[in-house]
């Protein structure tokens, strides 16, 4: 059962040297109970498409879509007033900096409590209570004590695991998470995705979980969407992504990282050049000025994205029949 | 805490010891002095000298300075000069509640509106709500306050025939000076408050919030403001200590009993334990007024160390 | 009324009209601006012109400026007799004359309170108004004993003084606050002026609420001699520093007499029935500095005197309505002789204006157009009308002399030292005087006297007034005051301005309210409608 | 690498302690060990390797290193020399033979100087190639770092993360370094970009015989580029080995729980794949644990880890490993 | 971990083109040919040299409200220097018989009481208060900069020290110190900035420091101790123009405050001596006559704020001019 349905989501940045269009046209669901990794470049629109879904967006953006359906609900025209009382309540979010996501002038515990208080409109005492369940909930321990506590007096792990709680508190269908060990220790990350895994399968939330790294992907998600210069290049199965890519920039990605075989060490393989100017985005494909296999059409036209199975979709033009011969001199 | 008060307390009293000696022979170094002639109706010499003598004008400078010290040492702030049956320490106990009295509305009345206003014009960004709060701020900045008082009281006092012009006998005496008093310090806060809120719209921790599905307001007045408002905080230091003092024009134009006038009467009177008295009292508030601050700002911010 | 007051039928318009034998039905209080506190609250060390508006409507002391505001007239006492010497007076003290509290006058009170003024350990600033009194002095300077001072009471109602010359204005002094009494069982308390219990008076009011800075509340006072006569219940005396402020609160009725205004306030008022300029026995007047280039050649110090438009100055600087300086003695002084007469018009204009005998005056001097004069300072004190007097002075010598004078402004208490330190050409000066006798503002040139501010004397000049402190026909007096003004103009060691007049306002309703020579606002007479 | 290498490097016994205040209000100031006894010696031509937590005093070495931290104790020694004690002035010609490329591309380079007065701004301050020269070098090395020359007249917030870094490294280059210490170069990178600076980093190295101090938390990029490693924790060195050695053999347990703690990527690899779930957070350097730093968090604590700080011993084959659990 | 290549990992030639049936889009068999690396990396725009300052120019011009700002000072400044010169009047020159006039094309502003021109005093007048205004900002930030600078980026001890100086300088109520030094000095525009000059800068000295110790950790701070630069060199080409954005906007406000203070020193009789008169004496003396002849003030109370009005748009201009991070 899909969750969440976008069609077509456009988001667009107004900004004094003109439209940053940093989400153009992307396509995507999230299936109840599953987990979605988004990976891609910096500044490839996967914290915008995200806001977007949510309406917190800044008020020099617009945003267009052919559809937005949350648990079958219509959310295109959802004010952001309307909005709000879905957040926290049935959408929860996590963001990358758990320095900065927390105020620091509020005790962890009024924090928390909060969204219970606005949502379940707990008593409280009750939401107390209930604050303290949810803190044992992500291991924090003595969590009674913990809850006076500023956030400042917290490691960078339990801080994240506050947000973590904050975010399920009032036990959302889905949780999006945005970068959320980004900022963590190797292993407190190992810790963190730990606990999302067993959160998910405890609460049957719904994760997208966007990130760099493709190691945290493939290790908590069973489909992964693939983003570049605000637009979906390749998305598919996990399995699908990383075993049988289909676009340049996918490939790109996964050859970056070291590999090691016995004995021999081998250099790097890197994509070259920098990601395009979303103020002037490319005619053709985002990825042309530092796709190797560049062709002439990819300069002029979008590439039309191809379904190559019932879950895996790729946005290349080297997919085009007329490619072929080019496809065969490039693998060589 | 108790190291730290008496670490400060160590080094207000060295404060105080510098403004002293530095008042103290500066103002003795000003030509004229309280018995010298204001007027053209000239006392003679002998009953001059004997006035002096009387206050102990006669002594050398370096003895008259210890005898301060140590009359200050008791807390005696000594006779006023020229009003030789007023203790200095009775013009401040009388002046002052009154200047603090004034002085207390308008700071109140600053913080609100100034805040009100950079908070509005900090949300409504780049609208005409920001333009209208931004110009009135500049404008507030722009014209001098002995031009705004005496135009408030032309305007509201005999024009308008609304407000009375002198005294503070009624809620309604209150609203031309404090009105007097705030309007620079509301221009400032509302610049202050309208980039300090800005910034903090921008952090994360607003996002968090407004994910956590806070109604806006909240997110705003809550969550923002909070942050938004340590600049402000440090502006209290001076900003009470300005206003709770009296304020010379105000305190001028709206016949108001504070201490705020006492400085500059008592400068152009010579009136030394005047001078001296007042320096001390409003040197100590200053200082007071600047560890209220940091203690509250370390109470606003739990981060804060008290000490950087 | 009209504030020119001119000679003859207006002369008594000191006092704002009476209505004839109306019953006062509106409430009996009136409130009046003072610009601030009054400095000293105990009349025996008072030398503070503000103090003594508010001390002349508390106390009362032998005698009283009556309701004419020029002459004497017994109050506490019920009259004097004077010894062939001129220097010997008997008071009887009035066995009416009460304290607020309801305890009899004594002569022994008069005896302490002057007593205590010229005592030198009370260092008070006012004891050189009783040095006329035989060895006040020599006492206040520790040469006499207390004992030697003149002033004795024989009895409880009977005050013996004895003076150091015969001196004909002595009654008049009587009216200065320093004459006062004060009583010694409540001064000896420490700060007796600070709460109203302690502060007994003897005069129309008594104090009965004091808040510093803010207002004195004065009360008729049941006690008083004449208190059947007081028709004020209540004067509120505030404190407003601001002439802007006052202003405002006058035009907003929040104040019913108000003299603490801004010329150009005032002018808004001349036309109206509000306004009353009373003259006082004062003058302005700028110093020449007689032992400087060029201002040690009279010729020149005239050319400057004469050479500007004092009716200009009054009419469109200072913006008032007061009289040009012709002459040293004010108005407001009687004629000794023709006692009904002001001295001013029986003697007349002793010079006048005249720019092109200014030049050619400047030219005999060596500066013909002005050629060759060295720099000129002219010092002036940071008050508005000085400054603007100095800036149009300085225009009109400019133009009518060719001389570039320059303006520096010190604050008053600096001012005096220059001057005395003679860093100076011109100096901006002022006086009023104490009594309305000539001699009040003439012996003010007298050489010992001038040494440290004009550094010009005339032997002559010294002669006729001493000869005058002597003698007691007025005739040969008024005659060598003329003399002695004559003098002055001839040498011009000063150069007169205006004759101060007393400029303010009160409500059409307001009524009986005095003005006195010496600027007092006495509110005895005065009621509401 | 062929030739016999000789040390460039040698730090012995190196210790630096901060002095931090504490309380909320009042004066107590605590020692922070941020480095505390930590000896190792990096091989000319060589990249040295140091990983470990974040917190753990890795950049604290890195500029205790550069002098720009007083040392508290210990001793540098660069190429026989020991510089530990040089003043401002004496450190300068120092300067000039040893480097820094930073860890944050946004914060390294200053936002109001154009690119050519970052990269000229080490030449000036050692006032070598004057005029012309120095605009040909300062070309030279943009150049050299893969920009353009046209690129020189613009600022930092102009370029993307990964061409800042590049930047960052031309202005290392720019004095003609024998030592570099890229103190975390790469973390603030995207993936893709991560590759072209490491690359680059090997390629100098090749070209001008450079030598290395790496650091950073990315254990396979460590992998990749080192010859030796360093593995620390909470201010002391654990492990130290031949990067083959510590990759193959790895002997401390806080070694094995990082390295399994780094996500595989590889769906299959991952599933199978067993980490060691390390319980707690990293200690408070301000607050550290008695005896072995480790203790709280190793799965094998004995009760002598309490007690005694283990030292640093020799495995074999030069395989340095701090542990009790070793003996 | 062996798989080197992702990219055709499990792909059997065949497939390569997507496992299901896909309507294709006719596009010109050209348009398959690959593109030359040449022509792919055209990311430069060159742009032409420019030093830091030619370039923070640059953007100053583009901020019109600066622009109308600096036109305003400029025009201001220029016509209080010349202007007397093409005038008919002088600052002294009286003509009673002319008094208050209102404004007429004879005078502009009008005429104050002694029939002066009241344009003709209003630019003297400009030249005092802006040279005051001016000079005094311009003192105070070289003080308040150095001192500030200083303090925060040697810390430690030094920082100790010369905070305490200034902790004992906010305890003074500067305009006791103003007043007392003026009366010391005398009554010359030079005394007003030596008075002024004592305290003013504490402001900008406290902000400089706060910035620079915010600035000191940063890494390119690091980097250029890290090459050697000596602490002068690092406090006064990276820290200080780093901080230029606060220091600006303090400027902004030490402008109307010196302008102000000497303003009401004039109120109090110790300012500049007549019949020169300043922005703020001319307001001054105008207070009386508010209501009677109410332009003698408007002209120059409006000379004031709009140099305000100025100096706040060129102050905001200059803040984000001077910093590259901004552009547009
Ligand atoms: N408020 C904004 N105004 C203008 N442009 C914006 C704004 N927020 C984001 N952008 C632009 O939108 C684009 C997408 O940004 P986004 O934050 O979604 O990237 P991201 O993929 O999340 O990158 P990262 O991995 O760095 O978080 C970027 O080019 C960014 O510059
Ligand atoms: N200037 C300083 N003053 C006080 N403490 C410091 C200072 N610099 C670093 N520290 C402390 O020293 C410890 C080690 O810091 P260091 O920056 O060396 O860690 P790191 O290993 O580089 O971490 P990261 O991976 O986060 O860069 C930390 O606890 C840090 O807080
Ligand atoms: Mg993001
Ligand atoms: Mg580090």
């Amino acid at each position: 059962m899909k969750l969440l349905q976008v069609e077509n989501l456009k988001t667009t940045f107004h900004i004094d040297a003109g439209q940053v269009q940093a989400v153009r046209g992307i396509s995507f669901h999230v299936e109840k109970g599953e987990s979605i990794g988004i990976v891609g470049e910096s500044g490839s629109g996967k914290s915008v498409s995200m806001l977007s879904l949510l309406k917190l967006l800044p008020d020099n953006a617009t945003l267009t879509a052919d559809n937005i359906l949350f648990d079958g609900a219509q959310m295109v025209n959802t004010s952001q007033k309307a909005m709000r009382k879905m957040l926290g309540r049935d959408i929860g979010m996590i963001f990358q900096d758990p320095m900065t996501s927390l105020n620091p002038l509020f005790t962890v515990g009024e924090q928390i409590i909060e969204p219970l208080r606005i949502h379940q409109k707990l008593s409280k005492e009750a939401a107390r209570q209930r604050a303290i369940e949810i803190l044992r909930m992500v291991e924090i321990p003595s969590p009674e004590k913990r809850l006076k506590q500023y956030p400042h007096e917290f490691s960078g792990g339990m801080r994240q695991r506050v947000m973590i709680a904050i975010a399920l508190s009032c036990s959302p269908k889905l949780l999006i998470a945005d970068e959320p060990t980004t900022a963590l220790d190797v292993t407190i990350q190992a810790q963190i995705l730990d606990l999302m895994r067993d959160l998910k399968d405890k609460l049957n939330v719904s994760i997208v979980m966007i990130t760099h790294d493709l190691g945290v992907i493939a290790n908590m998600c069973n489909r992964i969407i693939v983003m570049y210069g605000g637009t979906i290049v390749e998305q598919g199965t996990t399995r699908e992504i990383f075993y049988k890519p289909r676009h340049p920039y996918t490939w790109g990605l996964l050859r970056s990282i070291p590999q090691f075989t016995e004995g021999e060490k081998k250099k790097l393989i890197s994509i070259p050049g920098s990601p395009p100017d979303l103020l002037r985005p490319p005619a053709g494909c985002a990825f042309t000025s530092r796709c190797p296999y560049a062709m002439k059409v990819c300069e002029k036209q979008p590439p039309q994205s191809v379904a190559l199975s019932e879950t895996h979709q790729a946005a290349c033009w080297l997919m085009h029949p007329k490619a072929a011969n080019h496809m065969r001199e490039v693998i060589g | 805490m108790a190291g730290y008060i008496v670490k400060r307390f160590f080094a207000s009293i060295l404060t105080m010891f510098v403004l002293i000696t530095i008042t103290f022979f500066l103002m003795h170094a000003v030509p004229g002095g309280p018995f010298s002639p204001a007027e053209e109706r000239k006392v003679p010499k002998s009953v001059m000298e004997k006035m002096e003598e009387k206050f102990g004008l006669n002594e050398p400078l370096s003895v008259q300075y210890v005898n301060y010290l140590k009359s200050i040492a008791q807390g005696d702030l000594g006779f006023s000069f020229k009003q030789s049956d007023v203790t200095v320490n009775e013009l401040i106990s009388r002046g002052f509640p009154v200047s603090a009295k004034v002085g207390l509305v308008a700071i109140v009345v600053a913080l609100i509106v100034g805040m009100l206003l950079g908070i509005t014009s900090a949300i409504k960004r780049g609208k005409w709500a920001d333009w209208a709060s931004m110009i009135f701020a500049t404008v507030g900045i722009s014209i001098p306050n002995f031009v705004i008082t005496v135009l408030m009281l032309f305007l509201f006092a005999v024009v308008l025939k609304l407000l009375p012009t002198y005294g503070l006998s009624s809620w309604k005496h209150y609203i031309l000076p404090v009105i007097g008093l705030a309007f620079g310090p509301i221009a400032y806060i509302a610049r202050l408050m309208r980039s300090s809120m800005l910034e903090v719209m921008r952090q994360d921790y607003i996002l968090t919030a407004r994910a956590k599905g806070v109604p806006e307001y909240r997110v705003i007045f809550k969550h923002a403001l909070k942050n938004a408002i340590i600049p402000i905080v440090t502006y209290l230091g001076p900003l009470v200590a300005a206003l709770l003092t009296g304020s010379f024009i105000v305190e001028r134009v709206f016949s108001i009993p504070g201490i705020g006038r006492d400085f500059v009467t008592g400068i152009s009177d010579r009136d030394y334990s005047v001078i001296l008295g007042l320096t001390v009292f409003l040197g100590l508030f200053i200082i007071v007024a600047n560890f209220i601050v940091d203690v509250l700002y370390a109470i606003i911010d739990r981060r804060v160390k008290i000490e950087e | 009324s009209s504030g020119t007051a001119p000679q003859g039928e207006n002369q008594g318009q000191q006092t704002a009209p009476k209505a004839e034998g109306e019953k006062p039905a509106a409430e009996q209080k009136i409130i009046y601006a003072l610009s601030k506190e009054p400095e000293e609250m105990d009349p025996t060390l008072n030398v503070y012109a503000r103090s003594s508006i508010v001390l002349q409507n508390l106390f009362r002391g032998l005698y009283k400026i009556d309701e004419s505001g020029k002459k004497p007239v017994p109050s506490l006492a019920e009259g004097y007799e004077l010894d062939a010497t001129g220097t010997k007076y008997t008071f009887k003290i009035d066995k009416n004359a009460k304290w607020s509290d309801g305890k009899p006058v004594t002569a022994q009170d008069f005896e302490y309170s002057w007593k205590r003024v010229l005592n030198p350990d009370v260092a008070s600033g006012a004891a050189f108004y009783l040095y006329y009194i035989k060895n006040g002095k020599a006492y206040n300077e520790k040469q006499a004993k207390a004992e030697d001072v003149g002033v004795k009471a024989v009895d409880e109602s009977t005050l013996e003084v004895t003076l150091e010359n015969p001196t004909p204005y002595f009654l008049e002094l009587l009216c200065v606050t320093a004459y006062y009494p004060v009583r010694q069982d409540v001064v000896e308390k420490e700060g007796w002026t600070k709460s109203p219990e302690t502060y007994l008076t003897t005069g129309p009011f008594m104090l009965t609420e004091l808040r510093p800075k803010e207002k004195y509340v004065l009360k008729k006072n049941p006690n008083y001699l004449e208190a059947d006569k007081v028709k004020l219940d209540t004067l509120e005396i505030v404190f407003i520093e601001s002439t802007e402020a006052e202003l405002a609160a006058y035009t907003n009725g929040e104040i019913q007499v108000s003299d603490n205004i801004s010329p150009e306030g005032m002018k808004q008022y001349q036309s109206t029935p509000d306004f009353f300029s009373v003259p006082r026995i004062g003058m302005q007047y700028f110093d020449f500095n007689a032992s400087k280039k060029p201002f040690d050649d009279a010729k020149v110090r005239k050319a400057f005197s004469i050479s500007i438009n004092r009716d200009q100055i009054i009419k469109n600087i200072v913006q008032s309505v007061e009289k040009p300086a012709f002459g040293m003695v004010p108005y407001g002084i009687p004629d000794g002789v023709q006692k009904d007469k002001e001295y001013r018009d029986v003697v007349g204009n002793v010079f006048s204006e005249n720019v092109d005998e200014a030049k050619k005056l400047l030219a005999e001097a060596g500066y013909p157009n002005g050629q060759g004069i060295p720099e000129i300072t002219m010092i002036v004190m940071a008050s508005q009308s000085d400054k603007d007097i100095a800036q149009a002075l300085q225009s009109m010598w400019k133009q009518n002399l060719g001389v570039d004078v320059n303006i520096q402004t010190f604050e008053s208490k600096v001012y005096w030292d220059e001057i005395e330190n003679g860093n100076f050409h011109i100096a901006s000066d002022g006086w009023t005087g104490d009594y309305p006798d000539p001699m009040t503002n003439l012996d003010i040139f007298e050489g010992v006297n001038t040494a440290d501010d004009l550094r010009w004397n005339s032997a002559e000049y010294d002669r006729l007034l001493e000869e005058n402190r002597k003698i007691s026909d007025q005739a040969k007096r008024m005659e060598n005051f003329a003399k002695a003004e004559k003098i002055l103009a001839d040498e011009m060691p000063l150069m007169p301005i205006r004759f101060f007049e007393d400029q303010f306002l009160a409500k059409p309703n307001v009524k009986g309210v005095l003005k006195n020579y010496i600027g007092h606002t006495i509110f005895e007479y005065a009621h509401v409608e | 690498m062929a030739k016999p290498a000789s040390a460039l490097v040698e730090v012995r016994n190196l210790k630096k302690h901060f002095e931090v205040q504490k309380s909320f209000l009042g004066r107590s100031s605590t020692l922070l060990k941020a480095v505390d006894d930590v000896s190792f010696t990096i091989f000319r031509g060589e990249t040295f390797g140091l990983v470990g937590e974040s917190g753990c005093g890795k950049s604290t070495i890195g500029r205790t290193l550069l002098k720009l931290y007083e040392p508290t104790a210990g001793e540098i020694i660069f190429d026989g020399q020991p510089i530990t004690r040089l003043t401002h002035k004496e450190m300068l010609p120092y300067r000039k033979k040893m480097q820094m490329i930073f860890q944050d591309p946004y914060a390294s380079l200053d936002p109001r100087m154009t690119i050519a007065q970052i990269i000229g701004d080490p030449l000036a301050v050692h006032n070598i190639y004057r005029g012309k020269d120095r605009v040909d070098r300062v070309k030279e090395l943009i150049e050299l770092v893969g920009l353009k020359a046209d690129h020189l007249n613009r600022y930092p917030h102009e370029f993307s993360g990964g061409q800042r870094q590049r930047i960052g490294i031309a202005r290392a280059l720019a004095v003609e370094p024998e030592f570099i210490i890229c103190d975390e170069p790469i973390s603030a990178l995207d993936v893709s970009i991560q590759a072209q600076v490491v690359n680059m980093l090997e390629e100098l190295q090749e070209r001008f015989g450079l030598t290395y101090l790496f650091v950073s938390h990315d254990l396979s990029m460590v992998r990749h580029i080192s010859h030796k490693v360093g593995v620390m924790y909470l201010g002391s060195l654990v492990e130290y080995a031949s990067v083959h050695d510590l990759y193959t053999n790895m002997q401390h347990p806080y070694t094995r729980a990082l390295l399994s703690a780094v996500p595989i990527a590889d769906p299959d690899t991952a599933e199978g794949s067993e980490r060691i779930h390390l319980q707690g957070d990293v200690p408070s350097p301000l607050n550290p644990p008695s005896g072995c730093a480790f203790r709280t968090r190793c799965p094998h604590a004995l009760h002598r880890c309490a007690e005694e700080k283990p030292a640093l011993k020799d495995s074999g084959n030069g395989h340095l490993v701090a542990c009790h659990l070793l003996d | 971990m062996t798989n080197m290549n992702y990219a055709w990992k499990g792909s059997e030639g065949a497939n390569l083109r997507g496992d299901r049936e896909q309507e294709w889009a006719d596009i010109p068999d050209e348009d398959f040919a690959r593109l030359d690396a040449g022509t792919m990396q055209s990311e430069t725009i060159s742009r032409p040299s420019k030093s830091y300052w030619q370039d923070a120019w640059s953007r100053f011009r583009k901020d019109p409200l600066a622009m109308i700002g600096l036109c305003t000072i400029v025009v201001i400044a220029v016509a209080a220097i010349v202007g007397p010169l093409f005038s008919a009047y002088t600052y002294d020159g009286q003509d009673i018989a002319n008094q208050n006039q209102g404004p007429s094309a004879e005078h502009w502003f009008g005429t104050d009481k002694f029939g002066r021109d009241i344009f003709v005093r209003a630019l003297y007048g400009a030249q005092i208060s802006l040279t005051i205004g001016v000079a005094a900002a311009a003192i105070n930030l070289v003080i308040g900069v150095i001192y500030g600078g200083i303090s925060g980026y040697l810390g430690g001890k030094v920082d100790m020290v010369m905070m305490r100086i200034v902790d004992i300088m906010i305890g003074v109520p500067e305009l006791l110190y103003i007043i007392l030094l003026m009366m010391f000095l005398g009554n010359t525009i030079e005394s007003i900035l030596i008075a002024m000059s004592l305290t003013y800068w504490i402001g900008t000295a406290r902000m400089v420091r706060s910035q620079v110790i915010t600035l000191k950790h940063q890494e390119f701070v690091l980097a250029a101790r890290a090459t050697g630069s000596s602490n002068m060199r690092i406090l006064f080409k990276h820290l200080i123009p780093n901080s230029m954005g606060p220091i600006i906007v303090t400027v902004t406000f030490l402008v109307p405050s010196a302008i102000f203070t000497e303003a009401f020193l004039s109120f109090l009789g110790i300012g500049i001596q007549v019949p020169m008169a300043s922005w703020g004496t001319l307001v001054n003396d105008a207070i009386p006559t508010l209501f009677t002849q109410p332009y003698q003030m408007l002209f120059p109370a409006l000379a004031i704020s709009i140099t305000m009005f100025a100096l706040n748009f060129i102050g905001d201009g200059l803040r984000d001019a001077l910093d590259p991070r901004l552009k547009k």
